[in-house]
């Protein structure tokens, strides 16, 4: 029993506990008490992280000829620790009061536990898996038990989005299929390492449907471009704090598979090497393009939502795009933006998720024309909110940003303006749509039938402010997760970044995330000195004595701005993606829609012996020809 | 080991004997049938063992081949024969208001299949098959549904084309060879070859094609499916399409083993898959989702079949093992969740057993893992890549297309399931018993989960008995492969 | 009782507010006023047909902002309000509401004749004739309309006003606002109705900057006291 | 080769035309009963072939030799597979003439267009579900000729 | 570099921009008013305003966000200041880049439009909606622009680009499409005409500042002083050769900033969706065309 053997022992009886359990409350601690146990047993195989070791299980099964194993590398670990520590956080916010407001509202909480610890589960299983086959048999088991955390939201839409989440992750399985049969067509085994093999023995166009089925596979789960339809409505419409855990982790998993096999065993300069069009354009810049415009298109979407876990949900397909982008560049500081901003993105996610779940419980609404003046009333959970979206946007001091520049930077580096301005246009676009969200939400009028709203209890208060600790300290200190970057760049093969307590050594141009954040924080604190020391008091005012042009104000009056919220922006690019996708896809469903009719219509043929007398009449002949030929 | 063709002979006198019993004491005579079926599942239990990897033929009348009629018996032809006496137990109908002739319509069935299975002379192949046709013609026209006279009109319409077509294939093959045993005809293959030969096996895959729902020869199974009950339904597309289906591979492997036939069923296969998850998507009812579906399933095992050699032959065992169980159990399920999908809706509060099971049913029947569904198709996508031909790698991306689109529906169903407002209507009338079946069904595939290497060994060795024409030939004709002439 | 305590406290922060003690504050508190008269940000309220004088004052014949004179747009930011014209009771309102709006030091100016006893419109049953019935006014410009150059001499008789605010007690009226509030409460009592209240609680911003003086309470505030939603500013709770 | 003509070449013909009409009449006709007439007639098509499969040209039956080896004889079996398969025909002809008279007495058609559309109709309501084809069609087909 | 230097810099550059800025604004009403044949404000007008602000006897605030904001909006740009290389004090300069530099730079804008949020005013809300849409049109070609100079600098970091001029050529020479378009995106980035739909005084009550009164317009006043010397800086720093003594310095960083104020007063003002336009089309193509010449 190695260390890898104990976790996932512990892994399984978390598993069975809480599925047994019955009583809510001891449900909840249990839960809670697993996967504190798993980040302890996490912190046990740390050697992984930082030495670049591996944990090969000593369990293994062999089935129909395959060999089924599962090993832990520095980069399993980094996203098993997002994922426990994500887990760990929305048990806890559901595990009180939040819980029990689930149950009144006719929720099912142990079933809603049981989702959230198979969610963990399967999704380790994916990251432990050692050869290709189990790899996708933990990949299936990540989509179904996001399913079933998706279909435990009782509405209409959540189901919707639901099953449409199914229909693509079939079609990502079923490509990933699609690709396991090619290399074992190749080499007659699902090893890692054959994928190598396999890819070097291909000609070029079987290399593009090689590279272009995993990524298919992987790019749905992960919501990248073509395929990001169905990610937000799904993670959105689902129960609080599952969301806030799907939303932070679960499509990443999209991108460790993207890490280990096309990144580790079929290489960047492989795919560099594949030419499509120009010398500009090959495989790795295609790739990179596809992150690049899944960072825009996805952020206005968001940009559009008037619902506060969509907007998020829609960010966190935008997201995605940047940690593509950054280990597309194939460098050290380009792909450690990339892994970085994993969980960076994870922790903010997870946070900014939390505080809307926090503002439903309280108001049951995430309606951001329905919110507002939130501020006075949950100041903590704004705070949270502004640390998270901070760190959304990508502005010192948070972690969002330290990722984001790292990915610039690199940018930056191997010159591709285009891509930057790509990646630069998301991040604004997240800027406008982020305050959107806490305006809508926090700031402005506070409504009538929010008056009596509190602040959420300490239950759900604690993982928020945990989270936002992380989401800044994280900022604050990046050589506390650089380490572990540095590993896993070590592992999968690619140049590894040189850093330092505070950020990145780069000539020409490192970062030192203490400096910058001091100056920053300096800078407010002289403008604190100016603000509270010089002029007189100011008096605190009630927000009915406001400026309105003369007319008295009262609670009668609406005097807040939320819909439409950017409309000269929307009155010129609306249009511009209105649908694109949405249409796409309704002309593929069309299009099967029409064939299937067709065969229908053969079905209902009038005369089904149609073929049959086809066939015989060539048969008879048949009969006659060799008649005649035995004849003459 | 004689006593095997009680298999035959035993279901085929009670037909005629019910009737007759039934004047004196219904009750006798309701209880022949299961009584019978319960004796023939313990014969074929009690002889598993003794029946060796070789296989042994009967010589009934003590004829020898070529001449005299012979049924050939191994462990394939025994575990469908133990299968057929299974699924009749279950589909056996127990209401009181059955009459007898329907009974000995149900023996005939059996004593039809048992032949159709240990037959090993093509033409004995094709009197067993008029009679199962025969006698599924008339259990469905029994159906109370006067509907179901029109669709047993129309099945038989297709059915008896296909049949006469069967015989003119055969009538080819004996006019090319002068014999109809398979086992002299094995050791003739290379007279079948050319356009003559080509077209015999057309008309015999066609011909069986009908009731094995092959792609363009099964527009009867909707309508029938939809104006049965349930577990007849089960039955036909549970048991005999693949009935029809072992009479197409007998006359594969011994004869056919040919690269343009198996393309040719590959085709075919590719078709049918496409063609069936098409048009169930379009469905809108339960009965007529679940009867395209089933074509499109007999599809893919059709793909499976056209691998050649072994590999191909226990893939596709696998596959209608599979089927078997779980079309099975979802048209027994669909005994209690009949209707269009409007009636469904909310159905899994009305009964969330039920629904847990339909999900379990088509999880696996998508290739989920860790389902046994999932690994027969792993392998058959996995060996389909293997083949050197392009035509096969493109159906590997009509196997995933079909899946997806496979998916969609059976979703969109699940979607139903789970609505919150409960339909208006409720339509379907539970049956516990078919119900109890499902359940079974469901815990065998679960079950069987656990032992998917074991299974996979067994069937592989019955793939290899049953692929090798030669142990076929030398248990069936001794004499030839040791000089002798017959 | 109550009464006499408070008049004694006022008059104490008065005093402080007056004369301090340390001779650089004093220099400091003169460099402000000084600043203050350099720099007004003026609110037009364009009631009547004076605003249109207004335009010629700032630009370029004219130009207001070499007096450091600049138009704002809100009362917030506004440190003079100019009504330009007759002010009708349903304006009155408006034009009260934006007084109180404006932050101190704040100052009134009454444009054209209308403000100053109504003008052409003194017999119009709807029309409030003096403007420092209801508000302070610091200056008023009388003429139908003044010309730029009157409006200009009016601006500079503030500016001069407020730089020798500590000194010879003008440019404070707006602190008369506060000290007799009960007085300007009472005429707009009388012209509104019992109901008149605005949303800006000038009794606890007088309270709050020390600038409650004897007639800051009186009859009208009790009435006024009845009918008040008083409007607390929400504090931020955990 | 039609020129060299034999009476085993003229059987061959007239078996397959037989069979080729009866394909025929199934393909074109809508008649329920003259639909089971050609398959009547392909049948006995098929069994004309198969029949032929052991004829000589000149051949005796076997029973009427006294040495086998050497002559020319018809092959026995096929003769004997023909009789069963004649047997089977006539009982699924027999079935399907009795259906036929249900369904007769149930749709009051024997056209099979009329049939079909019927029994999809009633296969859709009993469903509960739309039946299928255009949404557009009338949901009772009355033909001109047809009494209802 | 010694704790004291750090020390003097952290307190200086505030202090220097501050001064500059005060300059700067006066300069900007300087040129309006003769633009428009007035004389304009006597010398020590910005220090009046923002003195008389800060002396307000009263003011109104609606809540610690709304203060929190003018702090963020303040701070941030003191941050900006101390990020930016100036002669004598580059010590500090060097811990960040450009990057850092640009992303300092949408700090103040989130504090502004955190306080105007909290401030409930929707002609404030609608004013922060026209901004961020503004700062989208105009960051756009400025990326480009500092995407172009980092690379044909081969530094992030302002100090780099500054020697590297200084050794070569000032990057107006060698990159002038690249300047133009920096140009283009500074009247943005200042908020001038025509690109001043946010505050727009007439219709939305000056948008973004409608409730600020006294040390909160102050603030504003004050944080303007320091956008208009950052925008100099920054500009001639990327374009002109930075300086190499303040005298050098000075009248360049006037000279940018005297360039967007002499044409703003000549146009009138864009709708928002027109300001996209025109920011998304002639800047991003000069930029491009820049960038194209020196990759």
């Amino acid at each position: 029993m190695n260390l890898l053997d104990q976790f996932f022992v512990i892994v399984a009886v978390a598993l069975i506990s809480i599925a047994m359990l019955r009583n809510i409350k001891v449900n909840s601690i249990v839960s809670t008490l697993w996967y504190v146990l798993m980040v302890v047993m996490l912190a046990r195989m740390s050697s992984v992280a930082y030495n670049a070791d591996t944990i090969t299980s000593a369990f293994s099964i062999e089935l129909l000829g395959f060999r089924m194993y599962w090993k832990f590398t520095a980069l399993s670990w980094f996203f098993s620790i997002i994922t426990v520590v994500s887990a760990l956080a929305s048990s806890l916010f559901m595990s009180g009061d939040w819980g029990k407001q689930y149950r009144q509202q006719g929720g099912n909480y142990g079933l809603l536990q049981l989702a959230l610890i198979l969610n963990v589960v399967s999704m380790l299983i994916l990251l432990a898996s050692g050869d290709l086959l189990s790899l996708f048999i933990g990949w299936e088991f990540v989509s179904w038990a996001s399913f079933l955390m998706m279909v435990l939201m009782p509405s209409k839409t959540a189901k919707k989005a639901a099953v449409k989440y199914v229909i693509y992750a079939i079609v990502g399985a079923m490509a990933l299929l699609a690709a396991l049969a090619m290399v074992y067509a190749s080499s007659g085994s699902l090893d890692f390492t054959q994928i190598t093999d396999a890819f070097i023995q291909m000609t070029d166009n079987m290399k593009f449907g090689f590279v272009l089925l995993f990524f298919i596979g992987f790019a749905i789960k992960m919501g990248l471009l073509p395929f990001h339809l169905w990610q937000a409505v799904a993670y959105a419409e689902t129960p609080g704090p599952g969301a806030a855990f799907l939303g932070a982790i679960s499509s990443r998993m999209g991108l460790f598979t993207i890490l280990v096999v096309i990144v580790q065993f079929i290489g960047l300069g492989n795919l560099e090497e594949m030419n499509i069009a120009l010398p500009y354009l090959n495989m790795k810049s295609l790739l990179a393009w596809i992150a690049a415009l899944t960072t825009i298109i996805p952020t206005y979407i968001a940009l559009q939502q008037h619902d506060a876990k969509r907007l998020l949900a829609w960010h966190g397909v935008g997201q995605g795009g940047y940690m593509l982008l950054g280990i597309m560049m194939y460098d050290s500081i380009g792909s450690a933006g990339g892994l970085m901003h994993v969980l960076n993105h994870a922790s903010y996610q997870a946070a900014l998720f939390l505080t809307v779940v926090a503002v439903v419980y309280r108001t049951g609404t995430s309606d951001l024309n329905k919110l507002g003046g939130l501020v006075t009333q949950m100041p903590l959970t704004f705070l949270v909110m502004l640390i998270g979206i901070i760190g959304l946007a990508g502005l010192p001091p948070m972690n969002g940003f330290v990722s984001k520049w790292m990915v610039y930077r690199s940018l930056l580096v191997n010159g591709e303006p285009l891509l930057f301005v790509a990646a630069v246009l998301g991040t604004l676009g997240t800027i406008l749509s982020v305050y959107k969200l806490i305006h809508n939400t926090f700031l402005g009028q506070l409504r009538v039938e929010h008056q009596q709203v509190r602040e959420v209890p300490w239950s759900m208060m604690v993982p928020m402010l945990g989270l936002s600790v992380i989401v800044f300290i994280t900022g604050f200190m990046p050589g506390l997760i650089l380490p572990w970057i540095a590993s896993i760049q070590e592992t999968i093969g690619l140049p590894v970044v040189t850093y330092h307590l505070g950020g990145i050594e780069y000539a020409k141009g490192g970062l030192d995330m203490i400096w910058v954040s001091g100056i920053l924080f300096y800078g407010f604190g002289v403008g604190a000195l100016i603000f509270y020391f010089l002029g007189g008091k100011a008096k605190r005012i009630h927000q009915y004595d406001n400026y309105a042009g003369g007319h008295f104000l009262s609670s009668e009056v609406k005097y807040h701005y939320s819909n439409n919220f950017y409309p000269g922006l929307m009155h010129l690019i609306g249009n511009w993606y209105r649908g694109s996708f949405k249409w796409m896809e309704n002309v593929i469903v069309s299009a099967l829609s029409f064939v299937s009719k067709l065969f229908e219509n053969m079905y209902r043929s009038r005369q089904p012996v149609m073929l049959l007398v086809l066939v015989a009449v060539v048969a008879l002949f048949s009969i006659y020809k060799n008649y005649s030929g035995a004849g003459s | 080991m004689n006593h095997l063709i009680l298999l035959v002979v035993l279901p085929l006198l009670s037909a005629f004997i019910i009737p007759v019993v039934a004047k004196h004491s219904l009750t006798i005579s309701r209880l022949i049938g299961p009584v019978v079926l319960v004796f023939i599942l313990a014969l074929v239990v009690l002889s598993w063992n003794s029946v060796g990897s070789n296989g042994f033929a009967i010589f009934l009348g003590g004829f020898l081949p070529p001449v005299g009629i012979v049924f050939y018996i191994d462990h394939f032809s025994l575990m469908l024969s133990g299968l057929i006496a299974g699924m009749l137990l279950i589909v056996w109908p127990w209401n009181s208001y059955v009459a007898p002739r329907q009974y000995s319509l149900y023996m005939l069935l059996t004593a039809a299949s048992f032949g159709l299975v240990l037959s090993a002379d093509l033409f004995n192949l094709y009197v067993f098959y008029e009679l199962l046709a025969v006698a599924t013609y008339g259990l469905i026209a029994r159906q109370k549904n006067p509907a179901a006279a029109v669709a047993a009109l129309r099945y038989l319409f297709v059915s008896a084309t296909g049949s006469a077509m069967l015989l003119l294939g055969i009538a080819i093959i004996y006019t090319l060879t002068g014999t109809l045993n398979i086992a002299h005809l094995a050791t003739m293959t290379d007279q079948l070859h050319g356009l003559a030969g080509l077209s015999a096996f057309a008309l015999i895959v066609i011909g069986a094609g009908v009731k094995a729902e092959m792609f363009l020869l099964n527009t009867w199974v909707p309508e029938v499916y939809s104006t049965i009950e349930t577990p007849l339904a089960a039955l036909l597309a549970g048991l005999i399409s693949k009935l029809a289906t072992v009479l197409i591979i007998r006359v594969l492997l011994m004869l056919f083993q040919q690269s343009e036939v198996l393309q040719m069923l590959l085709v075919v296969g590719v078709f049918g898959v496409i063609s069936g998850e098409m048009v169930a998507w379009r469905a809108k009812d339960m009965l007529r989702m679940l009867s395209f579906s089933s074509i499109a399933q007999l599809g893919m095992i059709f793909i499976a079949f056209s691998i050649a050699g072994e590999v191909g032959l226990w893939i596709g065992l696998a596959m209608m093992l599979h089927h078997l169980l779980v079309k099975g159990g979802l048209f027994l399920l669909a005994d209690k969740m009949q209707g269009s999908f409007d009636n469904l809706r909310g159905y899994a509060k009305r009964s969330a057993m039920a629904v847990a099971i339909f999900i379990i049913f088509i999880l696996s029947l998508l290739g989920i893992p860790p389902f046994p569904g999932f690994w027969i198709k792993l392998m058959l996508i996995l060996n389909l890549a293997e083949q050197n031909n392009t035509l096969y790698h493109y159906a590997i991306g009509f196997i995933l297309l079909a899946t997806v689109i496979e998916a969609a529906y059976l979703f969109k169903l699940v979607r139903y399931l789970f609505q919150d407002e409960e339909a208006a209507t409720i339509v379907s009338t539970p049956k516990s018993l078919t119900f109890w079946y499902a359940q079974i069904f469901a815990l065998v595939l679960l079950v069987s989960l656990a032992f998917i290497s074991p299974i996979s060994n067994r069937l592989k060795d019955m793939a290899s008995q049953v692929a090798n024409p030669d142990i076929y030939i030398n248990t069936i004709l001794p004499s030839h492969l040791s000089g002798g002439n017959p | 009782m109550m009464k006499k305590e408070l008049k004694i406290k006022s008059n104490k922060t008065n005093q402080q507010k007056q004369k301090r003690t340390n001779p650089l504050a004093n220099v400091f508190d003169d460099f402000i006023d000084f600043c203050q008269s350099k720099s007004l940000f003026m609110l037009h309220y364009c009631t009547g047909c004076g605003a249109i004088e207004l335009p010629p004052a700032m630009t370029s014949r004219f130009d207001m902002e070499r007096l450091g004179i600049q138009p704002m747009v809100t009362p917030r930011q506004a440190d003079i309000l100019l009504v330009t014209g007759y002010v009708s009771v349903k304006t009155l309102k408006r034009v009260i509401l934006t007084y109180e709006q404006m932050q101190a030091p704040k100052y009134v100016i009454g444009i054209c004749s209308c403000t100053v006893n109504g003008g052409m419109y003194w017999q119009s049953y709807a029309t409030a004739k003096k403007l420092n019935e209801y508000m302070p006014v610091d200056v008023y410009i009388a003429g139908c309309m003044p010309r730029p150059e009157a409006v200009l001499e009016g601006l500079n008789r503030l500016k001069n006003n407020i730089k020798n605010d500590r000194k010879e007690q003008k440019g404070s009226a707006w602190k008369d606002y506060y000290k007799n509030y009960d007085y300007y409460l009472g005429n707009q009592q009388n012209l509104f109705g019992k109901e008149w209240q605005t949303p800006v609680d000038v009794i606890a911003e007088a309270k709050l900057y020390g600038l409650e003086g004897e007639g800051t309470y009186g009859e009208n505030t009790k009435k006024l006291k009845m009918v008040q939603h008083p409007l607390l500013p929400q504090e931020m709770k955990l | 080769m039609l020129i060299n003509i034999s009476i085993e070449g003229l059987l061959y013909f007239g078996a397959i035309s037989l069979s080729l009409i009866g394909l025929f009449g199934l393909l074109v006709s809508n008649n329920v009963f003259r639909m089971l007439l050609a398959l009547v007639m392909f049948e006995a098509g098929a069994n004309l072939i198969l029949v032929l499969s052991g004829f000589r040209e000149n051949g005796i039956a076997p029973i009427f030799l006294a040495d086998y080896s050497g002559a020319i004889m018809n092959d026995p079996v096929p003769q004997a597979l023909v009789l069963t398969a004649i047997v089977i025909g006539v009982g699924i002809q027999a079935l399907a003439l009795a259906l036929i008279l249900r369904v007769k007495k149930h749709y009051k058609s024997l056209d099979m267009r009329v049939i079909r559309s019927k029994l999809e109709h009633e296969i859709a309501t009993q469903a509960n579900v739309e039946p299928p084809g255009s949404h557009h069609a009338p949901k009772q087909i009355v033909r001109a000729g047809e009494h209802q | 570099m010694s704790f004291v230097e750090i020390i003097s810099e952290l307190v200086l550059m505030p202090l220097i921009a501050f001064v500059v800025g005060l300059m700067m604004v006066l300069m900007m009403r300087k040129i309006s008013a003769r633009l428009q044949r007035r004389i304009g404000p006597p010398f020590f007008q910005p220090i009046y305003d923002i003195v008389k602000l800060y002396g307000k006897d009263t003011q109104v605030s609606h809540g610690l966000i709304h203060d929190i904001g003018i702090v963020m909006a303040v701070g941030g740009y003191i941050g900006a200041e101390i990020l930016l290389p100036v002669p004598g004090m580059e010590g500090i300069a060097d811990k960040g880049g450009i990057i850092t530099l640009s992303y300092f730079l949408m700090i103040p804008s989130l504090g502004m439009a955190l306080g105007v949020g909290q401030c409930a005013n929707p002609n404030g809300s609608i004013g922060i909606s026209r901004a961020l849409t503004a700062m989208l049109a105009y960051d756009i070609p400025f990326i480009i622009v500092v995407f172009g100079a980092a690379w044909h600098y081969e530094s992030t970091s302002l100090i780099g680009m500054i020697e590297y001029q200084q050794a070569n050529a000032w990057g107006i020479i060698e990159m002038p499409f690249l300047a133009i378009a920096g140009l283009f995106a500074l009247q943005g980035m200042l908020g001038k005409q025509p690109f001043e739909i946010y505050i727009a005084p007439a219709e939305i009550a000056t948008g973004p500042m409608v409730e600020m009164s006294g040390k909160y317009m102050g603030g504003l006043f004050v944080m303007q002083t320091f956008q208009l010397y950052t925008a100099g800086v920054l500009y001639a720093s990327l374009f002109l050769g930075g300086g190499e003594s303040w005298l050098d310095l000075l009248p360049k960083a006037f000279l940018v900033v005297a360039i967007p104020m002499s044409i703003a007063f000549l146009f009138p003002r864009y709708k928002t969706e027109d300001l996209i336009r025109i920011l998304w089309k002639w800047p991003v193509m000069l930029a491009l065309i820049g960038l194209a010449f020196i990759l």
